[in-house]
């Protein structure tokens, strides 16, 4: 039998003055399972609490209705006073009186009345409200950080600086990224490979982190504090703890014509290889694509050649398995494909090029050592068109829909550096519209227009035709002059539109995390949780939330970083108790749930039970894991059988107050 | 005998519902028929029979049987059984009227059921003979002469006239409130639409059915049966085959919160379902195979048992025609039978 | 519901609300004391998405003459997604009733964020008013539920 | 077809490859077709039967025959794929035990529709063309195969094969059906007129819960209309309200997973148009987020599953046509 107990507060005069509190105190009194029903001043004081207490333990009360203030505001105070005495904080129900009721009518007896209604409803629901203990789960000390560019590099930093082992695994032979095939960066114009190398160097040299390159995630389970993940070392047939990245394999390696991806293909390297001089790790790695040995068994010559005899022919994939408590996607971006834009002769003119693609060009270490020639020539070019949001802020399925942000600022850059270094070459930049925001980045362009004298024209080009004499032909309109435009330049440089990476989509799915519908990880609250997934334990940094400049990327990086260190910081986690259960012997394992959770809390399993016809069946069945379910209840809804309930918001007990309402 | 004629007939009823509540069966949009309440004009089903039998006025799907008033923390009970008004149900069939010899068994027999025992108090049943048996119809299997249908008051239609005959007081007491529109009539005519009716009533399909192999005392053998299995294999495990049965009788007694009272009420339950006779330690019955086997052992073995030999089937045919999946007493006394 | 010879019809209002935002929205109403009818009982849920149809027509049953849901903007769902399967489940839910004959003017959902103290007062009274006009609800009650 | 059928059935049970059939098997008259399981040649060739009858749906059988060791083989008509596919999509049938053979259909007969028009004593029937020949007690009856039709046939969406391991017959293509005439025609309706249609057809429920079993959409372990825990439990319509209750809720459940089979139309003692509840919520979920046909496949996202941003808001309802 319920012994429950009514407390009904004055607030002051804020809840008495409409609502006569004695009168619904008395009223409150007669409904089943009252035993006891008061009124006090300030229920939520000192005083007020000990009376809770003191009832609680006078009538060893099974159940306590507060009719006061919003839940909002005091249910954690009288849950805390409950438990202080031994009964479950969850055996408390708030009816709010004061909100929702003396602070909105005049007419007392209407108020009283609408109090006493609310109470009984509260009365209905803790009559069904069933002890709640919250569970714990405990804190893995280790973090995962997915991608190795300057995010990915910064957010490992931070967590190791906090004094917590950290993996990065990064998919290419080198960690660095994006920024590593960059030259200079907006708007202080310094080299980007001197300031990136040395956080790569750090954080090669810093025994808490432990860089797994030329490696892929291939499979994530667990939850929050709990993962384990899978990690496919890519075989690289070269000893990562022999090789002392000496490059005397590269040097003798006979096969030469390889295209070299870290200069987008500007180039060749050989099959086997180092992608850059300041390379973390510094290990070199073979191409089985082109090894001359690995494909038909003749030559060897790098294993002849290398004295640490780190070569290793029968290398094969291997896969480690780790436990992490928290998980940080860095996974970046990459510029679209143009193959659809044939109308800027991408693909059919090798001096149309992309921005990235004059990054490398310019680059001390790209394919010219730094002076800007032509690809298809290697002459040195006196007219450049830059085409802006090739793909950015299109509305057809071609391009995306969204801007790229970084464009208007590399080609500024991009213009400016040429402009400094090569005086005699004329500068064409044509854009929708330029946006700067961003300390200093508006000053930065203004400089780029009057201090360089960048002709800015607003319009989109129309047609890119290479002509015989080599020249480009460039045929665009002129929005604000409103006059059809050909200019003969030498070269053309599109910026493209960036994409997130192709691995983003299929990693999502690995750690059940939420993507838009531009592939773009979605953030738990887009203004209040901007670097955690809605999935518990997985956060988010840099480009793979959306696109982003350097210190934006680092800003984030570092916030990720901070929202996993207090996670790790935890022993264990405390999880909410108000989460959703299902009733095994009425669930169909339809997997309802399970579609619309957004939490991936829900998981099934073929378990076995014993039918009515008194045989033993397989059936397959939902079980929630109460330390990823937030308790939205999405899946009691989708359930048809009704297996599928939420503890302290159940079937039965909203049930309860709506007939205690109707009543 | 007393007779009148049938284009007078309304004349007869509306005499009839003046001075009690009448009901006859009528025709339905899809081609069903059903009782309604008699309103002058309305016309009587040509239809065989109805959709749902005569039972449902003696023993509704739902009653309430008792109110339970709750204020605060103390309980009244509120008996709210009244006596019904006299009222009577026109057009029988044989079939239907036999089921009240069963359901009267159970009712009627110590304890009495005082809900049902009202309104067969105030309840006069006059029947119809049949004269156009369809495919479905077995009722000979059970002993019943479709073209002499029991009943307070019986009657027979030749064409022309509507015939009528007493077979109790109620039923002379309702000759009498009409007696004014009948007159004597030869039954000639009659005679010959019965004996066409007995000619086919010989030819229908089912007509050499037989109830040899079931009985009270077969008991063991067919509770044992290895085809119950099979048989209910198809079953849907539904209430139609139920609720469309003129003589099915079980019921639940469950208690209703309308959130200011208690209402008890009584609601058709069918052994067909998952749920039926379900107490407090579970479920005597846990499969279909067992819930399939309880319809009609008890139809056909139970009942006859403990009531000198009657079965619990009138033969009516409407669980062979409403069944989702066909599967009806006919395939089950067939597949059972011993040869 | 209260019908009274003197007094005119006071139609019972049932109105779910999101714990995160429209919660929060009816307690900013209050703070602000921005009155709506007393017609009105508020009853708490995590998210709207945890309202089942069950409950709407639960309501209806037991004598409220109108039933409104409230819950967080779509895409500001504190649990991210919850209000988009709201948005589509009532949809269809008042769809059919709609459809079953039943007064389109008794349901209603609305997106109440925890700012909106004002909206919620208005959205309350002029949702009483609409479900005044239409009168008791006959078409969705249950008769045994009548008060006597 | 019947032959073809038999034979098939003969063989793979002769080979091993299944080792039971479910099909349907003769009755007493020329209608009255149950679905069966047939373990041997001899029961396949005494008694299976595939006519203008069997238009009973035996797709839910396989929830619990697949749960049962061995391989069935089950003769699937093109609605059926439909249901097979929904319930091996919401793992409630085991792919891997059943076997399945698309049969040709080409819509089936109703008796209940032959009586209605006051035939009686039916003894035989057989299609002659555009017309049936009906022998009864009382003489040879004629009509038009169009009338005797079933419903769920008259406007069929697909002769389509959406799941099958082989088949008989001629596979179809998805029919340009005018099923949702009767939904339009009543949307059309004053809500007035809407209630007392409605009214005057649930008023006839009598809770046999035929619909519900038959669905092969409602394989619950355990309805909540059967589970006092629910809350909503209810043994009979004790009011109007509970008529409504359980066809409104029952149509919610299977919203998005129903595959509009007609079954429970067909099942219906009392004749009452449910499909046209689950019609509705059809009509309106291709209308609203787009055309979806549940059971078309076994991997897309049911519509109640899944949300767009941009999803129309439920004042559309309040918003549209007739009031």
């Amino acid at each position: 039998m319920q012994r429950i107990g009514v407390f009904v507060c004055h607030c002051g005069t804020n809840i008495a003055a409409t609502v006569d509190v004695k009168a619904v105190a008395e009223a409150l009194s007669h409904e089943a399972g009252v035993v006891i029903s008061q009124d006090y001043p300030y229920m939520c004081s000192g005083s007020g609490q000990d009376l809770v207490k003191a009832s609680i333990k006078e009538h060893n009360l099974t159940g306590v209705v507060i009719c006061s203030c919003s839940p909002r505001m005091h249910e954690n105070t009288f849950r805390k006073a409950a438990a202080s005495v031994g009964l479950n904080p969850y055996l408390v129900e708030i009816a709010n009186i004061r909100e929702q009721c003396s602070w909105i009518h005049k007419e007392i007896a209407d108020a009283t009345e609408k109090a006493i209604i609310l109470g009984r409803a509260a009365i209905a629901k803790v009559h069904l409200n069933a002890p709640l203990i919250a569970g714990e789960s405990p804190v893995v000390k280790r973090a995962l950080v997915i991608g190795g560019g300057i995010a990915g590099i910064q957010t490992a930093l931070d967590i190791a600086e906090a004094g917590f082992d950290v993996d990065i695994v990064e998919k290419e032979p080198t960690i660095g990224g994006k920024m590593a095939q960059i030259d200079k960066t907006f708007p202080t114009l310094d080299c980007a490979a001197c300031i990136l190398t040395p956080k790569m160097v750090e954080a090669s040299q810093n025994e808490k982190i432990h860089i797994h390159s030329f490696s892929e995630v291939t499979d994530v389970k667990g939850f929050v504090g709990n993962f384990t993940a899978t990690i496919k070392k890519k075989a690289r047939y070269v000893d990562e703890l022999k090789c002392t990245g000496c490059g005397a394999c590269v040097e003798k390696c006979p096969m030469k014509k390889v295209p070299n991806e870290f200069n987008l293909g500007l180039d060749n390297r050989h099959a086997v290889y180092i992608p850059f001089a300041q390379a973390v790790p510094k290990v070199a790695t073979i191409d089985p694509n082109y090894c001359l040995m690995l494909k038909n068994g003749k030559c060897g010559v790098c294993s002849k050649v290398c004295t640490a005899g780190a070569i290793d022919y029968k290398q094969e994939d291997r896969f480690i398995e780790e436990k992490y408590g928290a998980i940080v996607v860095a996974t970046g971006y990459n510029p679209i494909k143009l193959d659809k834009y044939d109308e800027f002769a991408y693909s059919q003119c090798p001096d149309v090029v992309t921005s990235l693609e004059l990054e490398r060009l310019m680059n001390a270490a790209g394919p010219n050592g730094g002076t800007l020639l032509r690809p298809s020539d290697k002459t040195h070019p006196h007219k450049i068109v830059f085409i802006q949001c090739v793909g950015s802020r299109c509305d057809d399925s071609k391009g995306k829909p969204y801007c790229s942000k970084i464009c208007c600022m590399y080609t500024a850059k991009h213009a400016m550096l040429i402009r400094e270094k090569y005086p005699d070459t004329e500068v064409y930049v044509f854009y929708i519209d330029v946006r700067t925001p961003g300390k200093n980045f508006d000053e930065f362009y203004r400089r780029a227009v009057e201090q360089y004298n960048v002709h800015y024209i607003k319009g989109m080009v129309g047609k890119v035709t290479p002509k015989a004499d080599g020249k480009i032909d460039v045929q665009a309109s002129d929005l604000l002059a409103n006059e059809q435009l050909h200019i003969d330049a030498d070269m053309v440089v599109l910026a493209a539109a960036i994409e997130p990476d192709k691995t983003a989509r299929p990693l999502a799915t690995m750690l059940t995390t939420q993507m838009d519908t531009n592939d773009f990880f979605t953030e738990a609250h887009p203004k209040l949780r901007p670097v955690e997934s809605a999935t518990a334990g997985i956060f988010l940094s840099g480009a793979c939330q959306g696109p982003k400049d350097i210190p934006e990327t680092v800003a984030q990086a570092s916030a990720a970083a901070s929202k996993a260190i207090g996670l790790l910081v935890k022993n264990s986690i405390t999880c909410n108790p108000c989460v959703a259960h299902s009733d095994e012997l009425m669930c169909n394992g339809c997997s309802s749930c399970e579609k619309v959770c957004p939490y991936g809390a829900i998981t099934y399993q073929d378990k076995e039970f014993r039918m009515p016809d008194r045989t033993t069946a397989i059936r397959r069945v939902a079980s929630v894991n109460p330390a990823v379910c937030q308790g939205c209840g999405a899946c009691t809804v989708a359930c048809p059988s009704g297996a599928m309930d939420l503890n302290g918001f159940s079937n039965s007990q909203i049930m309860a107050e709506v007939d205690a309402i109707c009543k | 005998m007393l007779k009148i004629a049938l284009d007078k007939i309304d004349s007869l009823f509306s005499a009839v519902a003046e001075k009690q509540t009448l009901y006859i069966p009528a025709d339905r949009a899809d081609g069903a028929s059903e009782y309604k309440k008699y309103e002058n004009g309305m016309k009587m089903s040509s239809n065989l029979n109805t959709l749902r039998s005569a039972k449902d006025f003696f023993f509704p799907q739902t009653e309430n049987l008792v109110d339970f008033k709750m204020e605060g923390k103390n309980i009244e009970v509120i008996d709210i059984r009244e006596e019904s008004e006299d009222f009577v149900v026109f057009g029988v069939r044989a079939c239907d009227a036999r089921s009240f010899t069963i359901l009267d068994k159970v009712f009627l027999s110590d304890p009495v059921d005082s809900y049902y025992k009202n309104r067969r108090d105030h309840g006069t049943i006059v029947t119809m003979a049949c004269s156009k048996p369809a495919e479905t119809c077995f009722c000979g299997v059970f002993g019943i002469d479709a073209t002499e249908p029991e009943g307070d008051a019986s009657c027979w239609n030749d064409g022309e006239s509507l015939f009528i005959k007493a077979n109790n007081e109620k039923g002379q007491a309702f000759i009498d409130s009409v007696s004014s529109l009948l007159q004597d009539g030869d039954t000639a005519k009659l005679d010959e639409t019965k004996a066409k009716t007995k000619e086919i009533l010989s030819k229908l399909p089912l007509a050499n059915l037989s109830t040899d192999s079931f009985g009270g005392d077969k008991l063991n053998e067919l509770f044992r049966s290895e085809k119950w299995a099979e048989l209910s294999e198809s079953c849907l495990g539904c209430g139609t085959c139920t609720f469309v049965c003129p003589t099915c009788q079980c019921y639940d007694i469950k208690d209703f919160n309308t959130g200011n009272g208690i209402k008890r009420f009584r609601c058709w339950d069918s052994c067909m379902y998952s749920d039926f006779t379900k107490m407090a330690h579970g479920n005597p019955r846990l499969t279909q195979v067992e819930r399939f086997r309880q319809r009609f052992m008890h139809k056909l073995v139970y009942f006859p048992a403990n009531n000198n030999g009657e079965f619990g089937c009138v033969g009516c045919g409407r669980c062979l025609s409403k069944c989702p999946v066909s599967m009806n007493i006919v395939k089950v006394m067939k597949a059972l039978e011993v040869k | 519901m209260q019908v009274n010879e003197n007094k005119e019809f006071e139609p019972l209002i049932v109105a779910f609300c999101c714990n995160w935002c429209s919660y929060a929205g009816a307690d900013l109403s209050g703070t602000n004391r921005l009155n709506y009818p007393t017609n009105v009982k508020i009853i708490r849920v995590p998210c709207s998405c945890r309202v089942n149809p069950m409950f709407i027509l639960r309501a209806f049953q037991r004598g409220a003459d109108g039933v409104i849901l409230c819950g967080c903007h779509p895409g500001d769902c504190h649990y991210t997604s919850g209000n988009y399967f709201t948005r589509r489940r009532m949809t269809l839910l008042f769809s059919m009733l709609d459809y079953l004959g039943i007064e389109r003017d008794r349901t209603r959902v609305e997106w109440v964020s925890a700012a909106e103290g004002a909206k919620f007062a208005a959205t309350m009274n002029e949702f009483t008013e609409a479900v005044k006009k239409l009168g008791p609800n006959r078409r969705l009650e249950d008769l045994r539920c009548k008060k006597q | 077809m019947q032959e073809a059928m038999i034979s098939r059935a003969k063989q793979l049970l002769a080979d091993g490859a299944v080792n039971r059939v479910i099909g349907w098997k003769k009755g007493e008259f020329a209608y009255d077709i149950t679905p069966a399981i047939f373990e041997s040649a001899e029961e396949l060739d005494a008694e299976f039967v595939y006519d203008d009858f069997t238009s009973a749906n035996v797709s839910k059988y396989l929830v619990k025959e697949t749960k049962k060791d061995g391989k069935i083989l089950a003769f699937l008509k093109p609605c059926d794929t439909y249901s097979f596919n929904q319930l091996v999509k919401e793992h409630r049938i085991n792919r891997d035990n059943v076997y399945v053979i698309g049969i040709q259909s080409d819509g089936k007969l109703d008796a209940e529709k032959i009586k209605s028009k006051g035939i009686s004593g039916i003894l035989g029937v057989k299609r002659n063309g555009e017309n049936l020949e009906i022998e009864t007690l009382y003489g040879q009856e004629t009509m038009p195969v169009a009338e005797a039709m079933s419903t769920k046939c008259l406007n069929c969406k697909s002769k389509k094969h959406v799941a099958y391991d082989e088949l008989i017959g001629e596979d179809g293509e998805v029919t340009a059906s005018d099923r949702f005439d009767m939904v339009e025609k009543l949307e059309n309706m004053t809500a007035q007129e809407r209630y007392d249609f409605w009214r005057n057809e649930l008023s006839k429920c009598i809770r046999c819960n035929a619909c519900r079993n038959v669905c092969p959409a409602c394989t619950c372990e355990k309805c909540v209309f059967d589970n006092p825990a629910s809350g909503i439990e209810n043994k009979a319509p004790a009011d109007s309200f509970e008529e409504n209750m359980f066809h409104i809720i029952r149509a919610f459940h299977v919203a998005g997973r129903c595959t509009d089979c007609g079954e429970c139309s067909r099942v219906c003692p009392q004749n009452i148009p449910i499909h046209l509840l689950n019609r509705k919520f059809i009509k309106d979920i291709n209308s609203f987020y787009g055309e979806y046909q549940a059971g078309a496949d076994t991997t897309s996202k049911a519509p109640l599953n899944d949300y767009k941003q941009d999803d129309c808001e439920a004042s559309i309802v309040h918003e549209r046509g007739v009031e």
